[in-house]
């Protein structure tokens, strides 16, 4: 029998942390002020090569560059959250830029039948992954890589090359511009601000972080956990769908490889811990992966403008990412210690 | 309102409970109480839909149901304070009390209505502590146990189930939480109320049920038992009478500390002798898990002596010939998927001893695991069975000093005799042994000498037999 | 505002104008890449003596039709610009130490930026974004691909005069498109030397890298044509990802199936060491067979003594672009088609091509070794 | 041997199916070729096998691959004296690799799967920015021997596989292998009985990147130089020790079962090569068999997810 009383403990950690320093201390901040720091070097690093750095041309780069990994990344984001990954969407996005592109066949009149195929294309694939990841009880890595397997056996088998024709009226989708701002980055903002608002402001939202958290919680506290990984694969694989539309459009025609080239999959999940979110769940957030896409385009165009090679690139890419989630670790320690 | 007839259950083949019966009315205070292990919180589960019975029947206002998850209990009206944290530390406190059941406007969680909610909870508990935005991971325990009351009270039940809900509150938080409990029953709510602190059973319950390894002994309206009758209940048997007797005296002096302190002891004077049997009592956090785990080396001693020598790891406490069985068997002290025979022999694998290799079997045996087959994985055995592996694997490296920490949690009677045997043999043969306990009855039987702690420092020191009031006294700092 | 090109009139899909001609005999349905005219176009040009200075093929144009530059005209120093696919492999990297040696040899160019699309379609479209606003005088794109890089190359048409080269696009808004023959002759010199080198009825291996790209799918179909006509069985049509190992492993499986191979064609050259190895391995005599002019293939070939041809690719087609670009600012009118010499390496050959101090991976054909800096920048060791 | 004997019965049924559409198969030349073919992954699924077994990844075996070719390529540049120091050289490589997956995994405590992909980008940047792009130099014919040739009519690369696997199981028999399983098990428990858990999972990501130093060699002999030996053998190595029912967050299965799931898979792609399956649809069979093996396997146990590390509330 336990009849020793616990004695209430110090609320010792509770101070108030609210200054502008802790909060500049959040992930999230940090990767904008890496990014701003980043602007910085950039500017200064091109200045010395001659050149000129935040051009109108080379932001239009920037966001036209990111838009597509921007929109993965934010599905990614979601899968992460919800304690999953996907390593499928790199496979999807081939597959959903030649449906996209085979529907359309040119015909204006083709463009909404297309997006809803893609987009009930897309569904299915996440409603595939997240079935098996919990009807199935197949890990996360697994699971999205053997239907990431599937879906190349299937795309090269029917596709050797660039098929279907975009009309020119969706092609405005991937190349207008309202003065510096692409059509392309306002839909990836809307990605954004939409799987912001779910993840803020929805039950789904905070059942995603709960589950995330801690799968055992989540479920004592009511939470269907099944059902909310197998929503957030279904969303995860509707961005992808959609940066499928998206690279259609550009491309202006679908392209069996564009996924694979484009290496979104590895470079999504790359992105999205490179904002703060952890990868193991329940923590982190939109806004962070939007600053890690943008980071990694900045690091691109200043590359670019520098004219490195793209081994160096990825030496500093590979460099970047293990030494952020390093840094993000530490500080997690020293919080909880 | 509810009824539950003939639950049964069991895990990995260990029988947890067997023919529970339990029937609560509305506005009534029924409290269970039982020994460590008995069953009372997998009951609870069963009823809020965490696990699923083997057998028998669950029904509420006369119609069966069947929980498959908890969340159709909620939605029965059943509401759950779980002994074990359920929060999520990420998470602000608003968000955890009402994690799941978000309101909704137009579709849209209602913050500011979750956290002027939570508020409101949260002052009619008396905390001002800390707030509805507060993240839960910088919360005391005491702060999240009461986030895990107000979790169930923001459920607008008919039934409550609260699992050791005092258990880190303070006297004051106690005594809201009492008010609490009888605006509830004016309500008509029944609350399930599961305590140690006999005090309390008497002074919130109209009817109690005691569980004893699983079954249940019996149900009474509280005015007919004494406390006395139902410590007999619960136990079974006369206290006192099953202990190993006494050694006859100490020897050598096998470890001692001077002035030992880190981040959470002061100043620890102890001597551990070899063939006695050191009990360490003190209040929840009070420090003794972290004393035994800075003797041992896991978070070591930063100051003060430590002789023979102050290990600065877990390997050089291991060299020293420390042991240490710890409080969480499952989470520190086994790997649950491998076999008997590789969890034996960890430690002397993982310090590349030689000893007892060979002899693993009849090491099995002495620890009397039954039956000693060698090649099951741990997960499928009982509890007693479990911590007897435990011990095999201290035993392998034939340590000169061990620690207990909490030897006997979770282990039905059988084996708890059978721990208590092993533990006095062994210091008959001639080691040191440091035993950590929150059973009274268990310390007082066992140990030649009590050490009590309080907040890190050692508050006194008891001769054998003491009584538990002269502990509690010592443990909660009243001056006598 | 809009990056798009306005432009509505692009070219049919090469699919339209598929040959129906083509028979579908033997080794199934011809691709649909397969340009009946093209085909033609690139089998007759193999015999024609292209023109301009015969030691500096990278100079010279076979057929040419002349285009007028003369609004394109500028004083120097220039400003050049380069978008290119990728350097992902051995014969992108040899040519692009070529193009920049070449870009050393003109005091005129003052600037040379270049953008690498790592080999995605999307990046090269930015980057051709992207440079047109460097103020480049002129715009040199090696594409991706050819259907999706159309419209971003169509776009930069507007604004600076446009070299395209290697790939084409489905536009002729450049100013001019270098290629060396073409894929059509590279598959048909293979394919001509196995049938005759391979007795009738022989069964002949055709390895291919992947399906889908163009300059590889004009290869395989030239080949097909060949093949179809004449007496040589083709056995078998496999793909090997460009991977040695695959490659080794599938002419071994092939050896063991059919007992005897008798002829190997290739796509690219690449592995055709692989392949060698894997008759040398499994003890047989390595039969006629054909490669590219990488080092190491024409070392073995030597060394074996093979019955070998080598159709080349030539990486000194990499030169081309920046002389063209500098011809176009000048004024000089350049070929609307710049078709460069395909020449093939033959044992007569053999001893002009093979540079042993050379990596093994370098391409024979780059034209590179009166440039500043060869050999060393190429990976080779002098003497 | 219990653990792998699933996963082996259905290795026997593959390879008696690949022996009905190919006799010569049965042939010891022929059954040989097979095993000469798999050795490179069995190789790399046995370094894979300790990585997963202590509950991590390392997704960085493909690019050190290919980086250990190229390296041995451009240093030995044809020169047959060269040879056995630049052996020694990339075994010293692999394992350094793998001690800097492991100290940065262990020590600063990030994820493994964001080290290891850290380490993919480094290792194919770095090397072809030291070779400027393409592989050059030559391996000599001292080195290719090991992936070509053989000690009489018995590939040098089967025997390396029979000594690598009998290695393997030997290690994890012996008490390296019991600690590294109980760490990958409960790594608080492995802990508290005075194992090293850093140090048992930093010497797991090294045997790994031994595995891929020594896959290297062969399959740089076996084909020669390439830029794209390394390819996606991450996820094969991955692929195939879990087809072998080790199950992904450790302390769990066998690395004889890993080895016999390399196997299965190279045998899976043997049998749908000899039945004409179309090369892009092979990889549509390869992931739904991946996919029902691992359900197959998770259904059958009582399966829970690993608990997660780092929720210090869990327990009271
Ligand atoms: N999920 C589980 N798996 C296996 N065994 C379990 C599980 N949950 C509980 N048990 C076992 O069931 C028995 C009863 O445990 P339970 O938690 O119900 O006891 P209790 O009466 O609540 O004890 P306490 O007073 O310590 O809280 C114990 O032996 C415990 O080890
Ligand atoms: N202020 C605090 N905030 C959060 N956790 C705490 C705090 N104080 C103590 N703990 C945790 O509570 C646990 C119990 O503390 P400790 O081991 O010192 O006490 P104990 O007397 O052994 O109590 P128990 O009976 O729980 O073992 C420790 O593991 C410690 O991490
Ligand atoms: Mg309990
Ligand atoms: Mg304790």
């Amino acid at each position: 029998m336990n009849q020793l009383v616990r004695v209430r403990r110090p609320a010792g950690r509770g101070e108030a942390r609210s200054g502008l320093a802790a909060r500049l201390r959040e992930p999230t901040q940090v990767v904008f002020l890496a990014l701003l720091g980043l602007i910085a070097v950039g500017w200064v690093l091109v200045a010395f090569d001659g050149g000129q750095f935040l051009t109108m041309e080379s932001v239009v780069g920037i966001q036209q560059r990111s838009a597509a990994l921007g929109i993965v990344a934010i599905g990614q984001t979601l899968a992460i959250l919800a304690g999953s990954l996907d390593l499928s969407v790199a496979y999807l996005i081939s597959l959903t830029s030649l449906v996209a592109a085979e529907i359309m066949a040119g015909q204006d009149g083709n463009i909404l039948p297309a997006i809803a195929a893609v987009l009930a294309i897309s569904a299915l694939v996440g409603l595939v992954n997240g079935l098996v990841i919990t009807r199935l009880q197949v890990h996360a890595f697994i699971a999205t890589l053997g239907v990431a397997l599937i879906i190349k056996g299937i795309v090269d088998h029917l596709y050797d090359g660039p098929a279907g024709k975009v009309p020119e009226s969706f092609q405005l989708l991937g190349y207008s511009r309202i003065g510096p701002i692409p059509i392309s980055a306002l839909l990836w903002a809307g990605v954004a601000v939409v799987a912001w608002f779910l993840l803020s402001r929805t039950r789904l939202g905070y059942r995603i972080y709960a589950v995330g958290g801690n799968e055992e919680v989540a479920r004592l506290s009511g939470i269907r956990t099944g059902r909310v990984i197998v929503i957030t694969h279904v969303l995860c694989s509707l961005c992808a769908g959609i940066a499928g539309l998206l690279l259609a459009s550009r491309l202006g025609a679908g392209a069996p490889t564009v996924g694979t080239d484009g290496g979104y999959d590895l470079e999504s999940i790359a992105a999205v811990v490179l904002g703060g979110t952890a990868l193991a769940g329940g923590k982190g957030g939109v806004a962070g992966t939007v600053g890690g896409v943008l980071l990694l385009a900045v690091l691109d165009t200043i590359f670019n403008q520098l004219e490195v090679n793209s081994f160096v690139k990825d030496v500093v890419r590979g460099v970047v990412i293990v030494i952020a989630v390093a840094v993000y670790a530490r500080r997690g320690m020293r919080r909880s210690q | 309102m509810l009824s539950m007839r003939g639950i049964g259950k069991s895990f990995l083949g260990v029988r947890v409970l067997s023919g529970v019966d339990l029937d609560v009315t509305a506005g009534e205070v029924h409290a269970v109480v039982g020994e460590n292990g008995a069953g009372k919180s997998t009951l609870m589960k069963i009823i809020c839909g965490v696990h699923a019975p083997d057998e028998g029947s669950i029904e509420i206002d006369g119609r069966p149901v069947s929980f498959g998850h908890p969340l159709d209990a909620q939605r029965s009206g059943i509401a759950i304070i779980y002994q074990e944290f359920n929060l999520l530390p990420e998470r602000t406190v608003a968000e955890n009390v009402f994690l799941g059941r978000e309101p909704v406007r137009r579709g849209l969680v209602d913050r500011a209505a979750m956290e002027e909610a939570t508020a409101r909870l949260l002052d009619e508990l008396g905390e001002d502590s800390f707030g509805p935005r507060d993240p839960v991971k910088r919360l005391s325990v005491a702060q999240q146990q009461v986030v895990e009351i107000v979790k169930a009270l923001s459920i607008d039940a008919r039934l409550i189930v609260m699992d050791e809900p005092s258990a880190a509150l303070a006297e004051h938080e106690v005594e809201l939480l009492y008010r609490l409990i009888g605006r509830l029953r004016e309500r008509g709510v029944a609350v399930v109320y599961i305590s140690h602190r006999l005090r309390e059973v008497f002074d919130l319950a109209d009817r109690v049920t005691v569980l004893k390894d699983g079954s249940r002994v019996t149900t009474v309206p509280i005015g007919e038992v004494s406390s006395d009758e139902l410590i007999r209940l619960m136990v079974g048997r006369d206290l006192g009478t099953y202990f190993p007797p006494r050694s006859a005296g100490a020897g050598e002096v096998r470890l001692s500390l001077r002035a030992a302190g880190n981040h959470k002891l002061r100043d620890i004077d102890l001597e551990l002798r070899a063939g006695e049997i050191v009990g360490i009592a003190g209040l929840q956090g009070s420090g003794r898990s972290e004393l035994a785990k800075a003797i041992f080396g896991a978070e070591p001693f930063t100051a003060g002596e430590m002789t023979p020598s102050r290990p600065r790891s877990v390997r050089e406490g291991v060299a020293m010939g420390i042991g240490l069985v710890t409080e969480d068997r499952k989470a520190e002290g086994l790997a649950l998927r491998q076999s008997v025979r590789d969890n034996a022999l960890l430690v002397a694998r993982a310090v590349g001893g030689a000893k007892g290799r060979n002899g693993v079997r009849d090491l099995l045996e002495r620890v009397r695991l039954s039956p000693p087959r060698q090649e099951q994985e741990v997960r499928y055995l009982s509890g007693g069975n479990q911590q007897k592996v435990v011990l095999a694997k201290w035993m392998t490296m034939a340590p000169r000093v061990l620690l207990f920490d909490e030897p006997t949690r979770g282990v039905d009677v059988g084996a708890k005799a059978a721990i208590h045997d092993l533990m006095r043999e062994l210091a008959n043969d001639g080691m040191a042994i440091m035993m950590i306990s929150s059973e009274l009855p268990e310390l007082i039987g066992m140990s030649d000498r009590i050490v009590v702690l309080r907040d890190g420092r050692i508050a006194g020191t008891l001769p054998a037999g003491p009584t538990e009031e002269a502990i509690m006294r010592l443990a909660a700092g009243e001056v006598a | 505002t809009t990056d798009k090109p306005t432009t509505a009139t692009q070219p049919a899909a090469p699919a339209a104008s598929a040959s129906q001609s083509a028979q579908s005999a033997g080794t199934g349905t011809q691709s649909k890449f397969f340009v009946q005219a093209d085909f033609d176009a690139q089998l007759a040009m193999r015999s024609q003596t292209p023109e301009g200075p015969s030691d500096k093929p990278w100079e010279q144009a076979i057929a040419p039709q002349m285009t007028d530059t003369a609004k394109y005209k500028k004083d120097g120093p220039y400003h050049l610009c380069f978008s290119n696919a990728a350097v992902n492999n051995p014969w992108r990297q040899v040519g692009w130490k070529t193009m920049q040696a070449e870009v050393g040899l003109h005091k005129e160019i003052e600037k040379f930026t270049a953008l690498d699309a790592e080999g995605k379609d999307d990046k090269q479209i930015s980057d051709i974004a992207e440079l047109q606003a460097k103020g480049c005088d002129a715009l040199i794109i090696s594409p991706n691909t050819t259907a999706t890089l159309t419209p971003a190359v169509t776009a930069a048409c507007g604004k600076v005069p446009v070299i395209v080269f290697d790939r084409g696009v489905e536009t002729d808004c450049p100013v001019t498109f270098i290629k060396p023959i073409g894929g059509y002759a590279f598959g048909a010199d293979a394919a001509e030397f196995l049938v005759e080198k391979v007795p009738a009825g022989g069964k002949v291996l055709a390895l291919r890298i992947l399906p889908g790209v163009d300059v590889l799918e004009t290869r395989w179909s030239a080949a097909k044509v060949v093949f179809d006509k004449s007496k040589v069985q083709v056995v078998g049509v496999e793909f090997t990802d460009g991977d040695a190992a695959k490659t080794k492993s599938i002419v071994s499986d092939y050896i063991q199936r059919h007992g005897k191979i008798d002829g190997v064609w290739m796509d690219a050259g690449a592995t055709a060491v692989a392949a060698i190895e894997a008759f040398e391995d499994a003890g047989l005599p390595v039969p006629p067979i054909n490669g590219e002019d990488q080092q190491d293939f024409l070392q073995k070939w030597k060394d074996a003594n093979l019955t070998a041809v080598a159709p080349t690719y030539p990486t000194y087609q990499w030169r081309t672009p920046i002389i063209a670009a500098l011809k176009i600012l000048k004024g000089e009118e350049v070929p609307k088609m710049w078709n460069l010499p395909q020449p093939k390496v033959t044992s007569e050959n053999l001893a002009t091509y093979l540079k042993p101090n050379m990596p093994p991976l370098h391409y024979a054909l780059c034209g590179c070794e009166d440039l500043p800096g060869f050999p060393e920048t190429w990976g080779g060791k002098k003497g | 041997m219990k653990r792998a004997l699933p996963i082996l019965a259905v290795l026997v049924v593959l390879l008696a199916a690949i022996a009905v559409a190919n006799p010569f198969f049965l042939e010891p030349a022929g059954f040989l070729a097979f095993l000469k073919r798999a050795a490179p992954l069995v190789i790399l699924a046995a370094g894979q096998y300790f990585v997963i077994v202590s509950g991590e990844f390392d997704l960085s075996v493909g690019s050190l691959v290919t980086a250990e070719v190229v390296i041995a390529a451009r240093l030995i540049d044809g020169d047959e004296s060269a040879t056995w120091p630049v052996i020694a050289l990339l075994i010293v490589i692999g394992l350094l690799v793998g001690l800097v997956n492991g100290v940065v995994t262990t020590k600063l405590r990030v994820p493994s799967f964001i080290v290891t992909l850290g380490m993919l980008l480094i290792l194919s940047g770095a090397v072809f920015l030291w070779t400027g792009g393409a592989p050059r130099g030559a391996l000599s014919e001292g080195f290719r021997v090991f992936g070509r040739g053989g000690l009489g009519p018995v590939p040098w690369s089967v025997l390396i596989l029979l000594a690598v696997g009998a290695a393997a199981i030997w290690l994890m028999r012996a008490d390296f292998g019991k600690t590294l399983m109980a760490t990958g098990d409960n790594e608080r428990a492995a802990a508290l009985s005075g194992v090293r858990v850093d140090r048992a999972k930093i010497f797991a990501f090294m045997l790994s990147g031994l595995a891929a130093a020594v896959a290297a060699i062969l399959l740089g002999g076996f084909a020669g130089v390439s830029a794209q030996v390394g390819q996606g053998l991450e996820f094969s190595a991955i692929t195939a020790v879990v087809l072998g029912g080790v199950v992904l967050g450790g302390g769990r299965g066998s690395v004889l079962a890993a080895m016999a799931g390399a196997f299965t898979l190279e045998a899976l792609f043997t049998l749908l090569n000899l039945y004409g399956i179309s090369g892009a649809l092979e990889f549509t069979v390869q992931g739904v068999i991946i996919i029902a093996a691992v359900a197959a396997g998770a259904i059958r146990l009582p399966w829970k997810f690993t608990p997660r590390k780092g929720d210090a509330h869990a327990a009271s």
